[in-house]
């Protein structure tokens, strides 16, 4: 994957994630029960994704034919 | 049963043209085609030649349309066969991005279709392409088959990471 | 734990998942194409007129829908605006009512009717497409003409715009009438209907709660399911209206098979 | 790798269809086919596996079963009641007024006033019955004239024979000459052939000033100076005669006049050295090429249309067939092929008490062509407008569009406006049909029986079963025939129940029967080569005439000469105009189709890469195209392909149909040629046209 691909795929998320996060605590307070139970979500939601961009196979053409369809649900 | 794929004679072709109609009235192809040929001049006169080519999908063994596609309605036949599911395209055009080749075509509807190797004719057939041929420029069958043939005459597969499943003679 | 912080909590686990779903069904897919054709566009070859065709054509028209017949392009054009709009009208929602509060968008005020009359115009353009999509889906069941339907994806976003008008009615069903409420269109119009089985305190909120899960639940879904369209059809017909490009590359892989071997004629 | 042979019955299964065996019609050459329908609709059409074509097909044929649908065909007689404007009519109120006219035409101007012209020929063996035999006629021509018209008559006059075939693939050395037999000329198994002669590693040579599909396979290309090949053939002769390298015993057993011809060529000085200030060809390469042509075996010298185009082309077209006679060469293996036909018989005769006989000569004859093979079409103005040689009142255009395909397209318009009775039959409305009086819808080769020789090499006939039934009310022109001979008392000649009926009678002395013929498709006898041994050759002598007995009896060199063509560049006009042919587009049928205009959707003129630069002419360009007589645009096409000094416009027939989708496409360039009659055949001089060219856009 170009760099600039990859960069674009972290800092999308990232910011995103991390803009939910704030809005989410404009409204539960921070440091409340709720503020930590949403921080538990974001970084759930961003260790799945770190993981799930780590293996995304690379698309060499010689690996990537069927790995990419597992992830379907049809 | 080995996977499938073309023979084509660079020799042979005349760049008639009857290949990609022959495939267009057998897979009623509507407004695409499904084989590009080209005529290229080289030289300058009085030393001139043209060469011909007619190119369908090569059903690659890594094809990358089949990875390219966001909603796998692209599949690989067991004999290599890689086909599309038109129900399952959305008409993105990744594949035609992927495809080394230009294979891919787009229709007034927007789905993708291509060759299907004659998706509907059993292998001991020809295929339409290869039936209409006058000149037998194109050749198809097993890869084992194809490549003892293209050895007899200096053939050479086509080359690159996506495997093209075609050999060429020069 | 209220009902909102359920919702709070989700949220970033369902942006989690649309993410995950671009990464691997989006961005993998083009990293396929640069890797296939080893760059990207350069950005001095874009023919910028191509490119406003293409996305005038693919977005704005939808031009090849409309060849494939015009109960289709109502349909998507229906849909696929009505979506858009709302959306953009919800982001501006939150934003003015909850996140910057200002005066003019207020209960009541000026703007807040303004707000109200743009998701309930969009939100209703949606619902007659989906409604069409749906009655196609029923009657053209198991003939040639349902190919291309998907009937999951209707469903989906059905379900999210009716939660949201019917929570959006009990609402206006808990609240005395005043005027200008007229402009919130359907919204104003259920909550006169419900406003018989008022006050609608913890349903509504349920309801409420139940259309913004389904709704983030949604935007998930986006990314794993034809609906990934949204993305990747702009994208791919813009690519495509670089036509210069396009057979330039095919060019030199036409040209590269039919060189001469060494010594060959 | 895959037999072809034999899966007729795989594919109706897998497309639950039924196969008849048909005829393509879209060209002249005609393909025997199988067509697959389904209900009543065409699903699949592919060459006939068996036949002698082995189901190879050219792309115009693959594409023609877009015409049984077609919208845009000829639904219904129309009468023309004003200038663009026809009225849809009965077919009973058609033939009913045509037979008025031919009857008045008669007792005014005799029968010889109506004439009968056709490009391809579907069936019109019955046309000709009628019209030669019982009305009395004897004008029923074809469209040889815009064709092979020299080619031809050099072929009867020296060999004997109307048109002789190729056995390219036995051959080892091949030269031809204005003939692109992959490229225009697409009878396929000749083209199999020719190319696995290549691969066996015979020698090709391409003698033309462009660089043709053919030249492309060739191991040789010679880009000629335009119209000047009979004086590379003369050379060639020359060093033949002079070297000895001839057959002297086949030429002393079957040739006439050969001592007289050897004199000839020596005393008239056609030297290599000669010869090459004329051709630009070096005067080592003509010793080179008349060497390995005379000493390897078996070899083949052919031309076609490419050297008829000019008004010398008919003496070089027999110079090449007195070259291969001089070897030696002729109907054997890998040798030009004096074709057997087909025992095939007429399908009605006339009995003799019936007949009427002609008061007046043929129209050619009396034209002061005697010899022509076929009509000079370019006199038919002057006969219909001034009455000379004798006067033309009504014409029958069958499958032609000689308003398109003539040369000076004006006065062709104006002549066809002028008749009397004109009458159109025809699959599609043309630019000549907008001139007639009667527009009478033909059916389709889908729709149609049919019993003829085919073109291959051993003797085969070849039949066309009815795959679908009429489209609207379009009518076979047998069936056209027999209305008319009802209307005009010949009714109970031209009567039958079934086609089959007349069908049997085709075949009667062919080993087989009609039963099987309609599963097949084809009847296939034996090819035997050196007929001539037991038969000797068709001439007034009875041998290949290099001296022609028929020549000197009208009164013209008996041997052939060189001369210069009639139209040089100059500096006001520089370039010489040629044409040649798109494989994709034959005439009519062609232009409306959908899949070929998507192929080709235009025509272009080439010229090379040189001149283009000098006149700052990019490929794609559009150029003014003008000749002394009038000029066109039309889209320039640059190329290293093609000889410097001249500009070759693609599909000189006439690109530029105004009716369906092909409306405002492609460019007509007939209109800047003039009238221009080859002295002797009759044949049109397409090329003796001489042009500036400049640039009219980007």
């Amino acid at each position: 994957m170009s760099p600039a691909l990859r960069r674009f795929a972290w800092w999308s998320f990232f910011v995103t994630e991390a803009g939910l996060v704030a809005a989410a605590s404009a409204y539960v307070g921070v440091a409340t029960r709720d503020f930590w139970l949403v921080l538990a979500s974001a970084v759930v939601a961003a260790i799945a994704y770190v993981v799930a961009v780590l293996r995304t196979p690379a698309p060499d053409l010689g690996e990537a034919t069927a790995a990419s369809r597992r992830w379907f649900w049809f | 049963m080995g996977t499938r794929g073309w023979l084509f004679d660079i020799g042979k072709c005349t760049g008639c043209h009857a290949c990609e109609v022959a495939c267009a009235t057998w897979n009623a192809t509507g407004a695409v085609s499904w084989r590009q040929i080209v005529k290229i001049e080289t030289g300058v006169y009085p030393n001139v030649g043209t060469r011909n080519l007619s190119m369908p999908c090569l059903h690659c063994d890594h094809a990358p349309c089949l990875q390219a596609c966001p909603v796998a309605a692209i599949t690989k036949r067991d004999d290599g066969v890689v086909l599309v599911d038109q129900a399952k395209c959305v008409g993105c055009m990744f594949c035609f991005w992927a495809c080394p080749f230009g294979v891919p075509q787009f229709g007034a509807e927007g789905k993708m279709s291509k060759c299907t190797f004659c998706a509907d004719r059993p292998a001991e057939l020809p295929r339409a392409c290869e039936e209409v041929c006058p000149t037998k420029a194109i050749l198809s069958g097993e890869m084992h088959e194809l490549e003892a043939l293209a050895a007899r005459s200096g053939g050479e597969r086509v080359g690159g990471p996506a495997g093209p499943a075609m050999f060429v003679i020069r | 734990m209220t009902r909102m912080a359920v919702f709070w909590i989700l949220i970033p686990l369902f942006i989690g998942v649309l993410f995950i779903g671009l990464y691997r069904n989006l961005l993998a897919k083009l990293a396929v194409i640069f890797g296939a054709s080893g760059r990207f566009i350069p950005w001095g070859d874009v023919d910028a007129a191509a490119l406003g065709q293409a996305y005038a054509d693919e977005v704005v028209f939808q031009r090849r829908i409309r060849l494939r017949g015009r109960v289709p392009w109502t349909r998507h054009i229906l849909i696929s605006w009505g979506f858009s709009v709302l959306f953009v009208f919800d982001i501006l929602t939150a934003l003015l009512t909850k996140y910057l509060p200002s005066e003019p968008f207020l209960d009541g005020n000026v703007g807040w009717l303004f707000l109200k009359f743009g998701l309930n115009l969009s939100g209703m353009v949606l619902l007659v497409g989906l409604l069409i999509a749906l009655a196609r889906s029923v009657t053209t069941a198991g003939t040639e003409q349902a190919r291309f339907n998907d009937m999951p994806g209707t469903v989906f976003l059905l379900l999210v715009v009716v939660t949201g008008f019917v929570a959006q009615g009990m609402r206006f069903a808990n609240v005395p009438p005043q005027p200008g409420y007229g402009w919130a269109l359907l919204g104003s119009w259920m909550g006169e209907a419900m406003r018989a089985g008022a006050p609608y305190a913890g349903s509504h909120a349920f309801v409420w709660v139940t259309h913004a899960l389904l709704a983030s639940a949604f935007l998930a879904y986006l990314g794993w399911s034809r609906m990934i369209h949204v993305f990747a059809a702009p994208l791919g017909r813009i690519f495509y209206s670089q036509v210069a490009l396009r057979e330039a590359k095919v060019r030199t892989v036409m040209e590269g098979l039919l060189k001469p071997r060494a010594g060959s004629r | 790798m895959k037999e072809t042979a034999g899966t007729t019955e795989a594919l109706e299964r897998l497309r639950d269809a039924e196969m008849t065996p048909g005829i393509c019609y879209v060209c002249p050459w005609t393909c025997p086919t199988e067509v697959y329908t389904r209900k009543g609709e065409i699903v699949y059409v592919r060459g006939n596996t068996r036949a002698s074509t082995k189901g190879s097909r050219c792309v115009k044929g693959e594409a023609s079963h877009v015409l049984a649908k077609d919208d845009n065909r000829l639904k219904h007689p129309m009468r023309r009641v004003g200038p663009s404007r026809f009225e849809r009519i009965t077919w009973d109120e058609a033939l009913t007024q045509i037979a008025r006219k031919l009857t008045g035409i008669k007792a005014t101007y005799g029968p010889e006033a109506v004439a009968y012209l056709w490009h391809v020929d579907p069936n019109s063996v019955f046309a000709q019955l009628f019209l030669t035999e019982c009305y009395g006629t004897p004008n029923y021509y074809g469209h040889t004239s815009a064709c092979e018209q020299d080619r031809r008559l050099a072929a009867l006059t020296v060999l004997g024979h109307v048109f002789p075939v190729h056995d390219y693939e036995n051959a080892k050395f091949i030269m031809l000459l204005g003939i692109n037999m992959l490229g225009a000329n697409q009878n396929l198994f000749e083209s199999r052939g020719l190319l696995a002669a290549v691969a066996k590693g015979a020698r090709l040579v391409v003698v033309d000033p462009a660089f043709t599909a053919t030249a492309e396979k060739a191991s040789e290309w010679i880009p000629i100076a335009p119209g000047t090949d009979g004086a590379l053939l003369f050379a060639m002769a020359h060093v033949i005669v002079q070297d000895k390298l001839y057959d002297e015993a086949f030429c002393r057993q079957w040739t006439h006049g050969f001592d007289e011809f050897c004199r000839h060529v020596v005393a008239r000085g056609y030297t290599p050295e000669w010869a090459a200030g004329i051709t630009d060809v070096p005067a080592d390469k003509i010793r080179r090429l008349a060497r390995e042509f005379a000493t390897t075996r078996p070899a083949m010298l052919e031309t076609f249309k490419g050297l008829g185009n000019y008004a010398n082309g008919l003496d070089a077209s027999r110079v090449v067939y007195i070259l291969d006679a001089l070897t030696g060469q002729v109907d054997g293996p890998g040798n030009l092929i004096l074709k057997d036909w087909a025992p095939l018989q007429p399908p009605l005769t006339i009995p003799e008490a019936r007949k009427t006989k002609p008061g007046k000569p043929p129209l050619h004859v009396a034209m002061g062509y005697p010899l022509a093979p076929d009509l000079p079409t370019q006199l038919l103005p002057k006969a219909i407008l001034e009455g000379t040689p004798y006067p033309v009142k009504a014409l029958f255009f069958q499958c032609t569009n000689p308003v398109m395909s003539e040369p000076n397209t004006a006065l062709y318009r104006k002549a066809v406006q002028a008749l009397e009775l004109s009458v159109a039959i025809d699959t599609y409305f043309s630019e000549t049909a907008a001139e007639c009086e009667f527009v009478l819808p033909e059916a389709s080769f889908y729709e149609r029986a049919e019993i003829r020789q085919s073109l291959a090499m051993p003797p085969e006939a070849i039949i066309c079963v009815p795959a679908l039934a009429a489209y609207h009310e379009a009518r076979p022109v047998y069936d056209i025939v027999r209305g008319l001979a009802e209307k005009m008392g010949y009714g109970d000649l031209f009567r039958w129940n079934s086609w089959e009926e007349w069908g049997r009678r085709i075949i009667k002395d062919l080993p087989t029967d009609l039963d099987t013929l309609k599963k097949t498709g084809f009847w296939s006898g034996e090819l035997t080569y050196h007929k001539y041994t037991r038969t000797g050759f068709a001439t007034p002598t009875g041998k290949i005439e290099l001296m022609s007995e028929a020549f000197a009896k009208h009164g013209y060199n008996a041997l052939p000469e060189y001369r210069d063509r009639q139209v040089i560049p100059d500096e006001a006009y520089p370039f010489q105009l040629i044409n040649s042919k798109f494989e994709m587009h034959c005439n009519l049928t062609t232009q409306n189709n959908p899949i070929l205009l998507r192929i080709r959707g235009e025509n272009w003129a080439e010229l090379n890469t040189s001149d283009a630069a000098r006149l700052g002419i990019r490929d794609g360009d559009r150029i003014e195209v003008a000749s002394p007589q009038a000029a066109v645009t039309i889209k320039a096409k640059v190329r290293a392909g093609i000889r410097p000094g001249v500009v070759c416009v693609r599909h000189g027939h006439g690109f530029g149909h105004w009716q369906g989708i092909a409306k405002g496409r492609g460019t007509h360039i007939n209109p800047i040629l003039g009238t221009n009659v080859n002295p002797i055949s009759g044949g049109i001089g397409y090329n003796e046209c001489k042009v500036r060219i400049r640039k009219v856009s980007g």
